[in-house]
């Protein structure tokens, strides 16, 4: 098992490598001459400009900066091949020494401004996967029983249609229907955007409230994804032989559905589960955007927009580990819950 | 088969005096594959220096149970897996030397019919097409119409209703599946057919329609069959020899009425009277050998004989030594074992 | 379940049992007028090829048909109880309790994410209440009796870390852990190796002396039956063609599928290579059954009456019955076919 | 016939008397089973609709809405549905309708296109990777490893800055990442082709490896990529719908869905149509395609139904 | 739904009562739904304008007494990115930096320049070099550290002190071309001599705010550009100070007890960051936030609403279409030409853009200078009024025949341009599709493309590779334009990216840059303005108008032309009804 983690980790680090650098120099070809953070500013000087950028260390070659990145350039440096960096560099990135660097359009570590929006998206994605499972196994379940019953094809049309709604219209719709309309009806109103409220928010009640929008919008696209999953796994498990077997020792059609054919159904769907983990980086993101939730997918968007490389660059690493670790945990949970499963 | 473009002939020194298949310490191993770097830590012996050899015409039967290599045997000869070692002399040329080309021009020569008929015909493929894929594959055929004629008449051969060529294997039956097989294995008039347990998965009244054809279809063309089965009795009645197999060793082979009346080698004897007669009277009387526990993992098989671990006659000797095949050596009749039954 | 008062003719008897499914292709009579009995201590085989309907008879008995498959008529009566009237409730209390059932796969029979054990034990927290642990402890003692060597540590493991013949013999302690006075076992060796199938064969027959249990034995294959029964059933398309006491039915086949069955099949105590009989055709497709008799197009012994008529299962010899035209009207089927022009 | 009694006695077999007739091949089977789901044809027929709008729209607007897709009426702006504007008008006074019909252009043109080439790609690198196995497929695999755990929202952003979004591009960029996952779904069916007896029997034949992919794993495989495109098309219609909402596609004044829904919603206060119709399109192509490929996958085969 | 087409078949009668039934039930109102790329799009509208406002600027009359607590909520659909006064450069950090850092003077609503730390608005020596700041007294930081003239030369020393070159600022280039020495000879006198007489000096240099040397003076200059008090500033010198910042989510500040100016009336004060501007108008409905800039596009929605009450200012932004004149370009081959430049500004419905794009939110611009300026020059020549035929005319004349295709050509060119314009802002849609159509109706081929900000900002002061480009530019109250039309301005970094150059208009700015006597600049700049409107480098379309709406129990919001970012010294007058 051990042995088998540390090969998928190993072979993860050619991909690791990958993303980082083609998304660095997709970043550098795009980004032009362009200095993160500035704007068009009368007052700005060219001098300005030049100044600012050659602090960044922008003015160097591409290649030689992507080192810097990964923290070689302060090896170059101890081998007495500083030179090749040429300017000076105030990013202070090496992520190899585990440094993510510093926004360059704040200052502020790049580490801490993903960890200050991680929260909020767990909070979210979280809630919305609690949710989304919550409901698409019994409704999964039910479809399964009643397959080819009005309730089966009811709910059935309900996950087909959780597909094909774009997810920032819904959220629009529900501002629309939820804040403004029902505000205006003097009915009780959700708030529209952000996780807490400014004044006395941060309570459990007020993030809920905060919440509930864009953690419906999310969990019906997982439960339109997961219900179906679900359903036909049921249906499949429920024509396997050792149902029959259970059925013939006598048990109940409760017990049967619920002890022996639902443990083998929904197993899979952990592995689905699992595979969500990169989604905290892209999966809500324009959910986020829609209900300006202050989340990851929002930094990384607004960020990649401003070019901020450092920023980019760190959610890039992040997203990527996620990935490489998601693939990991949905592998293992699967060996948790199909003990047929081994690693070796 | 008048019509069938003259086949050239392989460069050897063979005479059919000599046996057309030997087979000389065959010996094909699986990597288990382990750790950081996916090194092979340890290696499935499935088919473990069995030598073995086919007359001109006859039947050769393989026997053994599942797992015990007998698929992986007949499969290493035809290089569909790439054997660990050993030599595999067809017609005197060493099989496992030819290189890409030479060994698909081999591949005129000999031919394999497979267990599940439906598993071993493309299903997006008509009947016609599947029986013909030889002849492309080979340039047997000159023109469409004689590519045509071709599978009409090999349909015909095997027993189908040559009109069926159109149509697709799942519109058929498990023995007609087995029959366009057959069919298929024929196309390129080979002179050696491996049968990979034909009639294994097919029903009880099915079974007998494929047997006979098979005899008849060796009679006709003047056959070789190696023939792997777990039934015996099936390949009693259809083979000349038998050779059986345990845990990738060849550990008894004889005549076909000699192995039966005088098993040597005690796992032949158990199997043997293991295999359920159908008639009472007799099947109540008779005295049976139950074997206990189950066949051993291939990836760490019991040092010595492989069948002492299960074996009613198993001394200190059978754990130490490995029998070879001679063993007891009877004519024909070999076994690897140093107590044999009596 | 309480003991009836009433008295019955047999442990467990079917009479005249219909059961069919709705297919596109029309409606398909899997099981066609089937009747049979089992007495305790007593093993009936049950012979017939893939199709003929025998795994669907005795599933119509445990009443676990996949929908929508349903028996249309007929009565299954179990200590002169009808199971074809009974209440899904009362039906989860004969299951697994008085009737028992083995599969043909034990590997895909078993659960495979719970242990063995775990799996043994629940027909006796099901029917008896039995605390985890006390089930867990029986089990380990079923597995004593079944053979399965190491028994403590084998019930803590998962069915895949079985064998297939452990796996088949913990499936046979499942299915004995209530001491269920009847046993269906459905072809419960054909998944294994011949001398696996030697030990479980053994195993049932040692099974069916020391409990007493009455066994019905499904198989395709007539030399386990041999083995095995006193008295034997041949199926074909959905019907009961033959019946009758083994020895007899194998010494003197009054049905000619049963007939050429036993000509057709390789023996291994015979020397012979010539050519065996081969049963022309196809079994029958049950969407389009032909008329009269459904083994006729088949039959080397065919009249014109079997073409028009359906024959009804009818005794021909003392002690066995066939569905046959020919033989019910005297006919002896060991001369052999009459010739064909 | 050489052993008359070793055939197949026509009462009996399920097949039909034979005769010179094909049989009914596998095609042909699925589009009976097709032709069987209402839902599946339904959704069919309402995309041939769509594509015969997205092919006709200088035609349509020209003989049947009468407008141009820039036209303006800046006297006319945001008029409600009517009969002049079936659908009413924009900010500037353009006919929606003319503007949902090119939209269909877009949404299908990127849809199909994108669908195709990273169908193409996918199914090149999966059928090698997975029918050679060894160093090619650790390659090919750690390439779509990289594809995969790139973030998506910054290769949007990127590569709609360094290509200009039209419907072309803009099919490339989504294509670009679009492409892993069916080389992996490829990779994987071809992978269990490869172990099937039929291919072993076609290569006990003396069959060389390209007769193999090509007339065997690559036919037995289209089911699955027929399956995958249909619900691929729903996915890249709704990803280019986003984008357009984003600001990273199809730019205005190109009509798109995605484009006018995010301009409506600015308007939409007074004007709600122009946030309904944009947003009920994009909904019924997606649902349309899902449908269609749910509708396929049953037709083919019910073990894709983890697709 | 003012289409009440009477001969309308029955069903679309219905469909359009239906939707009036929806309208009036205020399903619909207010739904400005978020849009996600306006965030970073309007980067290019709203740009720099440092100014502050002096004591209670235009906007709402306060009724009632005055009562201390509560708070208010101000949304912006932008987060801030810094409270370093060094670095900031966008409104919103200047925003919220003004709030806790008050700066050496400010800006009243109508422009002028007031005091603030200085105790009032120095007049520049008679040579028009020396600029002497006298602090007001016993200021304290609010940490009770007292804030001295130290601090500021401190703060000025980051854009000047050579040894603060690694400061990422924006502004050392400007403040060292200009400025010779900055000297504090005493703790409430600071001095400033410039190079040569600089007219924009106070205006551009004198409102940053002032950063605490003990807290900053310390650290390493590279560490300037990272140091935590960038964004958590432990000490303020404004009215609040700074309590919190949820990136993304909100800035919260509450009463600074040190404030100089005695203690404000607030308990807190919320920057809260929402979805998009169209979010601020739903969230002004909901109460979520008390003030918000209002989208044009919602203005007219909104005015019927009850809770708040709407501020309406025109502000020096405005919007204009940059024409490439770089002789080595091929658009200017054709732009080259005055006369085309004028008949195409002719050909351009203003009006109409700006009632229709800008929803009626903005004015027709008659001159470069806003007219908010007192330097404006309302009658510059031409006045460019909407005229078709007379652009048509223009053209005819200059040579530039329509062919088959309706688009004019001459000596085998074509009259086709293509205008960029950022990304994702409707309104800039909006206009550049009107441009399209009102050119297309004089022949002239116009083509659209829309870019990200970044790539914006790179063509205009790098590449330089366009037809045309729409964008819009902030100006403070200060009339100086020489960074974008002179000729300085069209080095690589400059943001002339167009290439205009004209001597005149050099000379005339930098004579009004040097020159202190208001009068005299004006006369300047009424030249400069008439030349400008001649030449058409750079046709101006409009100006913005702001509209912020206010809720009633707000009381005291000053909010004007030039002090709705930047410093407010009115918040401190600031007051909630309701005491919340």
């Amino acid at each position: 098992m051990v042995g088998y983690v540390a090969r998928r980790l190993i072979m993860a680090i050619p991909v690791l490598f990958g993303v980082t650098l083609i998304t660095f120099l997709l970043m550098h070809f795009t980004a032009g001459s362009y200095v993160p953070g500035l704007q068009l500013d009368p007052n700005l000087k060219p001098s300005d400009i030049a100044r600012i950028r050659s602090n960044l260390g922008l003015d160097r070659p591409v290649l030689v900066q992507y080192l810097d990145w990964l923290g070689i350039g302060a090896i170059l440096q101890q081998v007495g091949l500083g030179g090749l960096l040429g300017g000076g560099h105030n990013i202070d990135t090496g992520i190899l020494e585990g440094n993510f660097g510093r926004s360059l359009i704040d200052g502020t570590p790049v580490l801490t401004a993903v960890l200050e929006r991680l929260p909020n998206t767990i909070e979210l994605t979280a809630t919305a996967i609690v949710l989304g499972a919550a409901v698409s196994i019994p409704v999964g379940v039910v479809s399964a029983l009643r397959r080819g019953g009005r309730l089966d094809q009811g709910l059935t049309a309900i996950s087909v249609a959780g597909f094909a709604v774009p997810q920032f219209w819904l959220g629009l719709m529900l501002i629309l229907l939820f804040s403004v309309t029902f505000h205006a009806w003097h009915l009780p109103w959700l708030p529209s955007s952000g996780a807490t409220s400014p004044i006395g928010g941060g309570g459990l009640l007020d993030r809920l409230e905060h919440l509930v929008m864009p953690a419906v919008v999310l969990a019906f696209f997982y439960l339109s994804n997961w219900s179906r999953f679900v359903r036909s796994s049921m249906v499949e498990t429920l024509s396997q032989d050792f149902v029959r077997t259970a059925r013939s020792k006598g048990m109940t059609e409760r017990r049967t559905v619920y002890v022996h054919a639902l443990r083998n159904a929904i197993a899979p769907l952990v592995t689905l589960v699992g595979l969500e983990l990169p989604g905290l980086v892209s999966g809500a993101l324009i959910i986020e955007v829609v209900f300006g939730w202050p989340g990851i997918g929002l930094l990384a968007f607004q960020r990649a927009l401003q070019f901020d490389f450092t920023t980019v660059m760190g959610i890039t690493t992040f997203a990527a580990v996620l990935v490489v670790a998601g693939n990991l945990l949905a592998d293992m949970l699967y060996a948790v819950v199909d003990p047929r499963v081994r690693y070796a | 088969m008048a019509e069938a473009p003259a086949r050239p002939q392989l460069r050897s020194v063979w005479t059919a005096a000599e046996p057309i298949l030997e087979v000389r310490g065959l010996t094909t191993w699986f990597p288990v594959r382990q750790g950081v770097l996916q090194r092979a830590v340890a290696h499935v012996h499935a088919v473990d220096g069995v030598d073995l050899s086919v007359r001109q015409g006859e039947t050769l039967g393989l026997v053994g149970e599942s797992g015990c290599g007998k698929t992986t045997l007949g499969r290493s000869i035809l290089r569909l897996v790439e054997p660990t070692a050993g030599e595999v002399f067809f017609k005197g040329r060493d099989l496992l030397k030819l290189s890409g080309s030479e060994l698909r021009r081999m591949r005129r020569e000999v031919a394999i019919v497979f267990q599940d008929p439906y598993a071993s015909l493309d299903p997006r493929q008509t009947v016609g097409e599947i029986v013909a894929e030889p002849l492309d594959i080979h340039g047997l055929a000159a023109n469409r119409k004689q590519r045509h004629q071709r599978v009409q008449e090999l349909l015909r051969v095997v027993g189908l209703n040559p009109g069926m060529a159109g149509r697709y294997p799942h519109e058929f039956s498990g023995g007609q599946r087995q029959r366009v097989g057959i069919a298929r294995a024929l196309a390129v008039d080979p002179t050696f057919i491996v049968c990979d347990e034909p009639v294994s998965a097919l029903d009880v009244s099915i079974q007998a329609q494929i047997i006979n054809l098979l005899q008849r279809l060796q009679k006709e063309f003047n056959l070789t069959y190696l023939f792997v089965a777990h039934d015996l009795s099936v390949v009693r009645h259809l083979c000349d020899r038998i050779a059986v197999m345990y845990l990738g060793r060849i550990v008894e082979i004889a005549g076909s009425n000699e192995l039966h009346r005088r098993p040597k080698h005690p796992y032949t004897a158990s199997l043997l009277s293991a295999i359920p007669i159908p008639d009472p009277k007799i099947e109540r009387h008779r005295q049976r050998i139950i074997l206990t526990g189950d066949v051993p993992s291939p990836v760490n098989p019991p040092s010595g004989c492989r069948f002492r671990t299960r074996c009613f006659k198993a001394q200190e000797k059978c754990a130490q030594e490995d029998p070879p095949l001679d063993t007891v050596q009877l004519g024909d009749h070999r076994a690897a074992c140093f107590f044999p039954v009596e | 379940m309480t003991e009836s008062d009433r008295t019955y003719d047999h442990l467990l008897e079917v009479r005249d049992l219909h059961t069919e499914f709705p297919t596109r292709g029309g409606r398909v009579h899997a099981v066609d007028g089937v009747s049979f009995h089992v007495d305790p201590g007593e093993t009936l085989g049950i012979v017939g090829e893939s199709g003929s309907g025998k795994s669907v008879t005795v599933l119509s008995v445990m009443r676990l048909l996949q929908p929508p498959g349903r028996i249309a008529s007929g009565h299954v009566l179990y200590r002169g109880r009808d199971l074809a009237s009974l209440d899904n409730a009362e039906m989860e209390e004969i299951r697994g309790a008085d009737i028992a059932m083995i599969f043909q796969d034990p590997m895909t029979s078993f659960n495979p994410v719970f242990r063995s054990g775990w799996q043994v034990g629940e027909p006796l927290r099901i029917h008896r209440g039995l605390h985890p642990k006390e089930a867990l402890k029986e089990a380990v003692g079923m597995f004593v009796k079944v053979g399965i060597p190491e028994p403590e540590k084998r019930a803590v493991q998962y069915p895949h870390e079985m064998s297939g013949g452990m796996r088949q013999r913990a499936m046979i302690a499942m299915g004995l852990t209530t001491a269920p006075s009847v046993l269906i076992a459905d072809e419960p060796t054909t998944a294994l190796d011949v001398t696996i199938q030697a030990q479980i064969l053994e195993l049932l027959q040692q099974v069916s002396r020391e409990f007493g249990t009455a066994t019905i034995l499904i198989t395709h294959n007539l030399g386990v039956v041999a083995g095995m029964c006193q008295r034997m059933m041949v199926m074909y398309a959905g019907r009961v063609v033959e019946e009758g006491p083994t020895d007899e039915v194998f010494a003197h086949p009054t049905h000619p599928y049963t007939w050429s069955l036993l000509r057709s099949m390789p023996r291994l105590d015979s020397d012979s290579t010539e050519p065996l009989l081969a049963i022309q055709g196809l079994p029958p497709d049950l969407t389009a059954l032909p008329s009269g008799c459904a083994f006729h197009p088949r039959c080397p012994f065919r009249e014109e009456r079997c073409v028009q008529e359906t024959p009804a299962l009818l005794p021909v010899r003392e002690r066995q019955r066939a569905a046959c035209w020919v033989t019910q009207s005297g006919r002896d089927l060991t001369a052999g076919p009459p010739p064909r022009g | 016939m050489i052993e008359s009694n070793e055939l197949a006695a026509p009462r009996a077999a399920p097949l039909e008397p034979a005769g010179g007739r094909a049989g009914r091949g596998f095609w042909q089977h699925s589009w009976e089973e097709l032709r069987s789901n209402r839902l599946g044809i339904a959704s069919a027929v309402l995309l041939a609709l769509l594509i015969v709008v997205a092919l006709t729209a200088p035609f349509f607007s020209q003989f049947v809405t009468h407008f141009g897709t820039t036209q303006q009426d800046l006297n006319n702006p945001f008029s409600a549905p009517s009969r002049t504007h079936w659908l009413g008008t924009d900010e500037l006074g353009r006919d929606t309708v003319t503007r949902l019909a090119y939209g269909a252009r877009i949404s299908l043109g990127v849809g199909f296109l994108t669908v195709a080439i990273s169908l193409t790609i996918g199914a090149m690198v999966g059928l090698f990777a997975g029918f050679y196995g060894g160093v090619l497929d650790d390659v090919l695999m750690r390439i779509v490893d990289v594809v995969l755990a790139l973030p998506p929202v910054f290769l949007f952003i990127l590569m709609s800055i360094l290509f200009r979004p039209n419907a072309i591009t803009l099919s490339v960029i989504i294509a670009s990442l679009g492409w892993a996952s069916l080389a992996r779904l490829v990779r994987s069916e071809v992978l269990s082709l490869r172990s099937r007896e039929f291919i072993v029997a076609t290569r006990s034949l003396g069959a060389r490896n390209g007769r193999l992919i090509f007339r065997h794993v690559l036919p037995n495989s289209l089911q699955l990529m027929i399956v995958a495109a249909s619900l691929g098309l729903a996915q890249v219609v709704l990803i280019e719908a986003a984008l357009d909402f984003l600001g990273l596609g199809i730019q205005p004044p190109t009509p798109s869905w995605g484009n006018m829904l995010s301009n409506a919603q600015e308007y939409f206060v007074h004007s709600v149509w122009l946030v309904i119709f944009p947003g009920l399109m994009i909904f019924l192509t997606v649902l349309a395609a899902n449908l269609l490929g749910n509708a396929l996958r049953d037709a083919f085969d019910p073990r894709l139904r983890h697709l | 739904m003012s289409n009440q087409d009477v001969t309308a078949d029955e069903g679309y009668r219905r469909f359009e009562e239906f939707l009036d039934e929806w309208s009036r039930r205020d399903f619909l109102r207010g739904m400005g739904a978020a849009t996600a790329f306006t965030v970073f799009a309007a980067g290019g509208m709203e740009l720099l304008a440092a100014c502050g406002g002096g004591g209670g600027g235009g906007g709402q009359s306060s009724s009632g007494t005055p009562k201390k607590g509560g708070h208010v909520t101000e949304g912006w659909a932008f987060d801030i990115k810094t409270f370093n006064s060094m670095l900031s450069q966008d409104v919103y950090s200047n925003l919220c930096i003004g709030l806790c850092l008050d700066s050496l003077l400010t800006t009243k609503a109508n422009g002028d320049l007031t005091s603030a730390l200085a105790s009032e608005v120095p007049k520049p020596s008679s040579d028009g070099l020396t600029y002497t700041f006298k602090l007001n007294k016993n200021m304290k930081w609010s940490d009770g550290t007292p804030l001295t003239s130290d601090d500021v030369l401190f703060t000025y020393n980051l854009i000047f002190a050579p040894e603060y070159q690694v400061v990422a600022s924006p502004r050392r280039g400007d403040f060292t071309q200009h400025v010779a020495t900055i000297k504090a000879p005493d703790p409430e006198t600071f001095v400033v001599t410039t190079k040569e007489p600089f007219a924009p000096f106070l205006a551009q240099h004198a409102q940053y705010g002032i950063l605490p040397k003990h807290v900053l003076g310390s650290l390493q200059p590279a560490a300037i550009n990272t140091a935590d008090f960038n964004s958590a500033p432990s000490v303020g010198s404004g009215p609040f100070k700074f309590v919190r910042w949820d990136k993304g989510a909100q800035v919260v500040f509450d009463r600074n007890p040190n404030y100089y100016r005695g203690s404000v009336l607030l308990d807190r004060f919320v920057y809260k960051v929402v979805p998009s501007t169209i979010a601020v108008g739903n969230q002004l409905k909901t109460g979520e936030i008390d003030v918000g800039q209002i989208d044009p596009s919602q203005v007219s929605s909104l005015q019927t609403e009850t809770g708040f009450g709407i501020t309406s200012f025109v502000v020096p932004n405005f919007q204009f279409v940059m024409m490439q004149l770089n002789p080595d370009k091929p658009a200017a081959q054709i732009l080259g030409d005055k006369a085309v430049r004028q008949a195409l500004v002719y050909a351009l419905n203003r009006e109409g853009m700006v009632k229709t794009a800008n929803f009626g939110q903005g004015e027709v611009a008659k001159s470069v200078e806003p007219p908010t300026s007192w330097a404006a020059n309302p009658n510059t020549k031409p006045a460019y009024s909407y005229d078709p035929s007379k652009a048509n005319q223009m053209l005819d004349q200059a040579g530039w025949q329509k062919g088959s295709d309706g688009i004019r050509a001459k000596g085998g060119r074509k009259m086709q341009f293509t205008v960029q314009f950022a990304v994702g802002s409707p309104v800039l849609q909006s206009v550049a599709a009107i441009m399209q159509e009102n050119w297309k109706a004089v022949g002239v081929g116009l083509t659209t493309k829309t870019i990200q900000f970044a790539q914006l900002v790179t063509l205009i002061t790098d590449t330089r590779d366009f037809d045309m480009i729409l964008v819009g530019f902030n100006f403070t109250q200060d009339p100086d334009q020489a960074q974008l039309f002179s000729s300085a301005g069209t080095r690589p970094g400059g943001f002339n990216g167009f290439d205009f150059k004209n001597d005149q208009v050099d000379k005339l700015l930098s004579q009004a840059a040097t020159t202190v006597d208001q009068n005299k600049r004006k006369q300047l700049y009424s030249q400069y303005q008439d030349i400008m409107a001649d030449q058409v480098p750079a046709p101006i379309l409009y100006f913005l108008k702001n509209n912020y709406g206010v809720s009633k129990r707000v009381q005291g919001y000053g909010l004007g032309t030039f002090d709705q970012y930047g410093t407010r010294p009115w918040m401190k007058d600031v007051w909630v009804t309701d005491g919340k």
